[in-house]
C-alpha cells in the first residue's frame, strides 16, 4: 500500500497486466514516451515496441487496429488521447467492436479496453474537454467505465483488461491527478458494482467520476446543517448497478444525481428516470440532476468555472429536496 | 507461374460455385425468400478465387458488403451461407447477420462488412496481430475502388506500411461505387496509384484474368510473408449486375460497356484456357457446372429447411 | 393539397426551397440518381451539378463541405444516407459544426440541415438500422429534429433549411413509405414546438418517429377499454418542447414515453426523467418507457419483429400504469 | 521572381512580429499569465507569410492548433490575439475559443482547429464555396506532416480534386508530430508524394527560403484561380520549440538537429537577403525588430487589461 497518483496506479495496472499477459498490449500516440497523461510512464522502456505500439495520428486505424488484434487473440488496450477525439473513431468503436460479436453469431470475443481522457482541465476549450459517457452507454456490446480516485482506477483497469468484452475506459482528467492509498500488487475491482462511498439516511447523492469527490465535500457540509446524505459512485456506467442505487433511494426516500456531462440526455438522465421509476413508491421528492448547462465548453476560465458543476451546485440541488 | 492440374480445374470449379451461388442468391431476394439485400458477386469471381487460392488455410481475409464470393474462396460452405441469408440458426452467423455480416472466424474470413471501407483497420488488426504472435500468417484484405475515399482506407494503409503488417490490400476497381462511376467520384483512374502515399508497392492486373490476379497475389503474400510490409494490388473488374441483386433500375449502364465487358468473364476465359491446355474437355467443365448447380440447389434446400433463431438469441451474444 | 408519400414531400421540400434560395445546395452519395431512397427525385435534372453534388464515399468530408460552405454563406443540405454511417462523420458535426460558432464567440451563422435515414426496415441487420438520435440531442449546437409523418417532414424540413442553426434531420425509413395530405405549396412546421396527435385525459403518450403510429393504433384500442390517452409527437427532440409535454401529463397524470431506439440512455430517458422531476406532484403512476432491447440489431426477421416496440408494447405499457 | 521593396521588408517584418508574439505568447504561459497551452510557430513563419503574401485580402484559410502565425500572416491583429489567449472579452473569439480556436472571419482566417486534420474538410468547403458563388476567391489549408494521416486529410483531398476546388493544401512538414518523429508515424518522407493519390500537383519547397514558398503558392493560387483544381504544396520546415510551449521536457531532439535547422532560421535568411540585395541595411532591420517588440508590448498591455467576458456570455451564441 503506498500513496500513488491516480496515473501513477493506472500506469502500474497496465505494467502488472502486460506483465501477467503477454497478449496485452498498449496502442496509442505519444505512447512511446510515456503518454501525453503519464498513465504509460516507463512502458515503453520495459516492453519495447512490439507492446508499446507508438501509432500515427489515425484514431480510426487505431481502433480497427484494436478489433482486428482482439479478433485473433490479442487483448489490445487502445489509447484515444482525448475523448473528444473518439469522434474520428467512432465508426472503428460502436459499428465494429461493439457489435462485431452479435452480428457474427457469437464467434469472436473482443477483449479491448479503449481508454480516454475526459473532462474539463486547465482551460482546454471545447475540443478537448468532452464527456461523453452517455453516447457509449447507449451502445449495447460495449462496457463503460469512469473511476473516481486511484483505488478504483487501478482496480477496475485490471479488471477491464481480463474482461473479455470492449471496455471504454474513461479517465476524468482532474481525478487523473488526485492521490490514494493503493496496493502496490494487482487487485481487481468488479466491473458493474456501484460503491457507496459514504453512508447516510436522508438523501442519496449519486455522483459519476469528478463528481464524487464533489458529492463528498457537499456531504460534509450538509453533515453540519443535519442532513446525512448517502454518496454512491457507480464506477461502471454500463452495466449500470441500479440495484445499490435502488436500495439507497428507497431508505433515504430522495436523490440527486450529478455528472460533469451536459445535463440533456446525459447519464443522469436514465438514472434519474430508473429512479423515478422503480423507486416511484418511496420518494418524497423529485429525483434532481446536477450537470454542465447545454452550451459547447468555454475557454475562458471565469466561464470554466460558472459551467462547471461543483459541491456548490449539488449542496443547492439537495436543499431544494430536503 | 506453372499450377498443378488439379488447382486450375479447382480455381475453375469455385468461380464457377461462386456464380451459380449469387445468382441464385439474386433470384431468392427477388421472390423474396430470402431477407434483406444481396450484393452480387458475379463477373468479379477471379479477384476472390485468384486471391484466395494464393493462401493457406490458416491466413485471414476481410471482405466487404459484397463478400459472397471471398467466403466460398476461402473454403465457405454454400449451405451454411444460404442458412444465413435465409435468416436461420444454422447459419455462420446464426442468423443474426445476414449478408453484409457474413463471416467464419474458423475458416480465417474475419466479415463482411456493412461500413464501406470499414474492414481495412480490422485487417490492419489482424495482420498485427498475426506479427505480434509471429506465426507467420498474412492477411488479404479486400474492398471496392469507392472504399479507397473512405478515411479508413487512408489511415489503415499508412499505419500497415509503418508498422509493415502482413496484409495484402486488394481494391476490386469494378468502375461504380453504388450508382456513381468511380471517374465521378475518385480522383484517380488507377487506384494502385495510391500507393505512393504509404510507399508500398502499388500493382494493377486484370481482374478478369485469374492466372493474372494469382500471380501478383503470391507475390505480394510472399513480400508480406518475409515481413516486408503491405502490397496495393488494384484489379480492374466489373459488377456483371447492379449494385443491389441484378436489376435494380436505378442507373442503367452503357450498354456496351456491359457488353464489353461480359464478353471478358473470367469464368469464361479461365473455362477457355482449360481446354486450350487441355485440363479440360468441353465435358468436363460442363461437368463442374452441373456439380455446382446442384451443390447450390441442395445448399438452398437445406438451408430453407433450417430452423429459425430462437426467441432467446435475440439477447444472447452482446457481450462475453 | 395532395397525397404525398413522406418521400414525395420531402423531395417537395427540397425542390421549393432550391427554388426559392440559389444559397441552397445538396451534396451526398447518388443524390444525382435521385438518392438511395428517393428523397432527391428530380433534383438532378432540375439543378444540375452546381447545387446537386453527388459526392464520393467520403462522409467525413461531406459534412466538412457542408461546415465550410455554410461558414461562407452557403446553406448546405448534406445527405448522410443511413444514420450509423455517421459515425465516420462524427468529427465534422461534432467537434465542428456544433461548436463553431460558439468557440468562435458567435461570428459564423452555419445554416446546414443534415439529413439522414434510421430505423429498422427489411431486415438491414446492426449497421444500417439504427436510430442514434440520443447522441445528437447530447450535443449543445445541434437541433435535432424526426418527423413521424409526410405533412410535418415537409414543414420541418423546409423550417430546417430556413434556420440559421445546424439541425440533424432524421427520417425514419418506415416513416418516408407512409403517405398523407400534403400542402403542394411551400409551409413550414416551427421546429421546436410539439404536436398534440390525439387528445386524451387518462394517459399522455409521448411517442416519437415510428412510434407515433403505434401509439395512435394503441390509443384506438385503449378507447375501447375505456382509456382515453393523448399522444403527443415532439417532432423536434432537440430544442424539446417539454411544456407542451408537462402540461398534457399534468392533465393526464400518467405518462408512457416511446421509442425504437434502445432504452437505455435513449431520448426517452431525458423525457422520463423530466416529466417525473417537474410534475412530480401531479403524477399518479410511474412514468413508463417503451423502447428496443439492449443489444445489437438482429438480421432475422423473427428477431427483428422482437426487438421492434410495437403497438402491443405501448398498449403493455399503458396498462401497467392506468 | 521580382517583388516590391515594401512587400520585401513587409515579409521580414510579418516573420519578426510572428516571432515576437509568439516568444511572448510562450512567456505569459510560462507565467500562467494566460491559460491553456499554445502552440508555438517560431521557425515556420517563411511558410505563413509566404503563403498569405500570395493570397489577397478576401481569399481564406484555415489553420491548425499551430495558428497564432496564420492569423498574423493573414492581418490578424495582436492586440485581439492576445486577448484571446488572456480569455478577454476583447479576443478574436470573446474568450471562448483559445489559442487552439482562435479566428478572425472578416480576415478570411475561418480559424485554428483542436483536431488535427479537420481543417481540411472545412477548406474544402470553403473552396466550393468560392466556386459556387464564383466569386474567384482562393483557400489556402494549413496543416502539418502528422495530419496528413488523418482521414480527413485523404477525404478532403480527393473530394478537391474531383470538384476542382479552389484550394492550395499547404502542408508544414516540421519532421514531429507531438512528440514522435514523422519516420514513426508517417510512410513515406515527402508529403508531397501523397499529391499522386489524387492526380493533382505535388510540390516541395524549403520551408524556410520565404520566396521559395512564396513563389510555389503564387503557382498554386494562379492554378486554382484558373479552376485546375487544388495543390499539395509541402514546405519542409521545423519546430524550433516544443510541442506545447518552449520546454515540455517529454523529448529531447537530437541537439545536432535543432542546432542545423536553428542554423537556418528563416527570419535571419530573409534579413540577410534584404540586406545583401541593399533593400535594408542593418539599423533598419534592426529597428524592424524593435518596432514589433514594442508593438507585442503594447499588444499585451492592452490585452491584460481587457475586461473578462460577462457571466451571460456562457450561454450566448449556442445558437443563431
Ligand atoms: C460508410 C458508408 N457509406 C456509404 C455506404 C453505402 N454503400 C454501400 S456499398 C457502397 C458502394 C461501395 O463502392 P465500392 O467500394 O466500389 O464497392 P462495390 O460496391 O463497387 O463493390 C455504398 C456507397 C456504406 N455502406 N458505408
Ligand atoms: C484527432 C486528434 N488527434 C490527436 C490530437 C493531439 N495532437 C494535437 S497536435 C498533434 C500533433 C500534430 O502533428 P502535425 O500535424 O505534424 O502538426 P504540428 O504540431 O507538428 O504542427 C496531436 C497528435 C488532436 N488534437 N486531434
Ligand atoms: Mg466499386
Ligand atoms: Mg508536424
Amino acid at each position: 500500500m503506498t500513496v500513488k497518483t491516480t496515473t501513477a496506479a493506472v500506469a502500474e495496472a497496465i505494467d502488472q497486466e502486460m506483465a501477467r499477459d503477454d497478449r496485452v498490449f498498449v496502442a496509442g500516440e505519444d505512447v512511446r514516451v510515456g503518454g501525453p497523461f503519464g498513465t504509460d510512464a516507463g512502458l515503453h522502456a520495459k516492453y519495447g515496441d512490439r507492446r508499446v505500439v507508438n501509432t500515427a495520428i489515425s484514431e480510426l486505424a487505431l481502433a480497427g487496429l484494436g478489433v482486428g488484434a482482439a479478433a485473433v487473440g490479442l487483448r489490445p488496450i487502445i489509447e484515444i488521447m482525448i475523448m473528444d477525439f473518439m469522434c474520428v473513431a467512432m465508426d472503428q468503436i460502436v459499428n465494429q467492436m461493439a457489435k462485431m460479436k452479435y452480428m457474427l453469431g457469437g464467434k469472436p470475443t473482443l477483449p479491448i479496453v479503449v481508454t480516454t481522457h475526459a473532462g474539463i482541465d486547465s482551460s482546454s476549450a471545447a475540443q478537448h474537454s468532452g464527456s461523453l459517457e452517455a453516447w457509449f452507454c447507449h451502445v449495447p456490446g460495449l462496457k463503460v467505465v469512469m473511476p473516481s480516485n486511484a483505488y478504483d482506477a487501478k482496480g477496475l483497469l485490471i479488471s477491464a483488461i481480463r474482461d473479455d468484452s470492449p471496455v471504454i475506459f474513461i479517465h476524468n482528467k482532474r481525478c487523473l491527478q488526485t492521490s490514494a492509498d493503493v496496493p502496490d500488487e494487482a487487485y481487481t475491482v468488479p466491473l458493474g458494482v456501484a460503491d457507496v462511498k459514504r453512508e447516510g439516511s436522508d438523501v442519496t447523492i449519486v455522483a459519476i467520476g469528478r463528481m464524487v469527490d464533489e458529492a463528498l465535500e457537499a456531504a460534509d457540509e450538509l453533515q453540519g446543517d443535519g442532513v446525512s446524505a448517502e454518496v454512491i459512485d457507480p464506477r461502471t456506467l454500463s452495466p449500470l448497478d441500479m440495484e445499490t442505487i435502488l436500495d439507497s433511494v428507497r431508505k433515504t426516500t430522495r436523490a440527486v444525481v450529478a455528472h460533469e456531462a451536459v445535463r440533456f440526455c446525459g447519464i443522469g438522465a436514465e438514472i434519474a428516470a430508473t429512479i423515478s421509476d422503480e423507486a416511484f413508491d418511496y420518494l418524497d421528492a423529485p429525483v434532481k440532476r446536477v450537470a454542465a448547462p447545454f452550451t459547447p465548453i468555454p475557454f475562458a476560465p471565469v466561464l470554466e468555472n460558472l459551467y462547471l458543476p461543483t459541491r456548490e451546485s449539488i449542496l443547492a440541488a439537495v436543499r431544494e429536496i430536503v | 507461374m506453372d499450377l498443378p492440374e488439379e488447382q486450375m480445374i479447382r480455381m475453375l470449379e469455385t468461380m464457377v460455385r461462386i456464380r451459380e451461388f449469387d445468382e441464385r442468391a439474386a433470384l431468392l431476394m427477388e421472390q423474396a425468400r430470402i431477407h434483406g439485400s444481396v450484393h452480387l458477386y458475379c463477373g468479379e469471381e477471379a479477384v476472390g478465387v485468384g486471391v484466395c487460392e494464393a493462401l493457406n488455410p490458416d491466413d485471414y481475409i476481410t471482405s466487404t458488403h459484397r463478400g459472397h464470393g471471398h467466403l466460398i474462396a476461402k473454403g465457405g460452405d454454400p449451405r451454411l451461407m444460404y442458412a444465413e441469408l435465409f435468416a436461420k440458426s444454422t447459419g455462420y452467423n446464426r442468423g443474426k447477420g445476414g449478408s453484409m455480416h457474413i463471416a467464419a472466424l474458423e475458416l480465417g474470413m474475419i466479415g463482411a462488412n456493412g461500413i464501406v471501407g470499414a474492414g481495412a483497420p480490422i485487417a490492419l488488426g489482424v495482420a498485427f496481430a498475426s506479427a505480434y504472435q509471429d506465426n507467420g500468417r498474412v492477411t488479404a484484405c479486400f474492398f471496392g475502388d469507392g472504399a479507397t475515399n473512405e478515411g479508413a482506407f487512408h489511415e489503415a494503409l499508412n499505419m500497415a506500411a509503418i508498422l509493415k503488417a502482413p496484409v495484402v490490400f486488394v481494391c476490386e476497381n469494378n468502375l461504380y461505387g453504388e450508382w456513381t462511376p468511380a471517374s465521378q467520384q475518385t480522383s484517380v483512374r488507377d487506384i494502385a496509384d495510391r500507393s505512393a502515399s504509404y510507399g508500398i508497392p502499388g500493382v494493377i492486373v486484370d481482374g478478369m484474368d485469374i492466372m493474372a490476379v494469382h500471380e501478383a497475389v503470391v507475390e505480394a503474400v510472399a513480400r508480406a510473408r518475409r515481413g516486408e510490409g503491405p502490397t496495393l494490388l488494384e484489379c480492374k473488374t466489373y459488377r456483371f449486375y447492379d449494385h443491389v441483386g441484378r436489376d435494380f433500375g436505378i442507373l442503367k449502364r452503357d450498354p456496351d460497356e456491359v457488353a464489353a465487358w461480359r464478353a471478358r468473364d473470367p469464368i469464361t476465359l479461365w473455362r477457355a484456357e482449360l481446354i486450350a491446355q487441355g485440363v479440360l474437355d468441353e465435358a468436363g467443365a460442363d461437368a463442374i457446372t452441373e456439380r455446382a448447380q446442384a451443390e447450390m440447389e441442395d445448399a438452398i434446400a437445406y438451408a430453407e429447411g433450417s430452423p429459425d433463431p430462437e426467441p432467446e438469441d435475440l439477447m444472447r451474444d452482446i457481450y462475453s
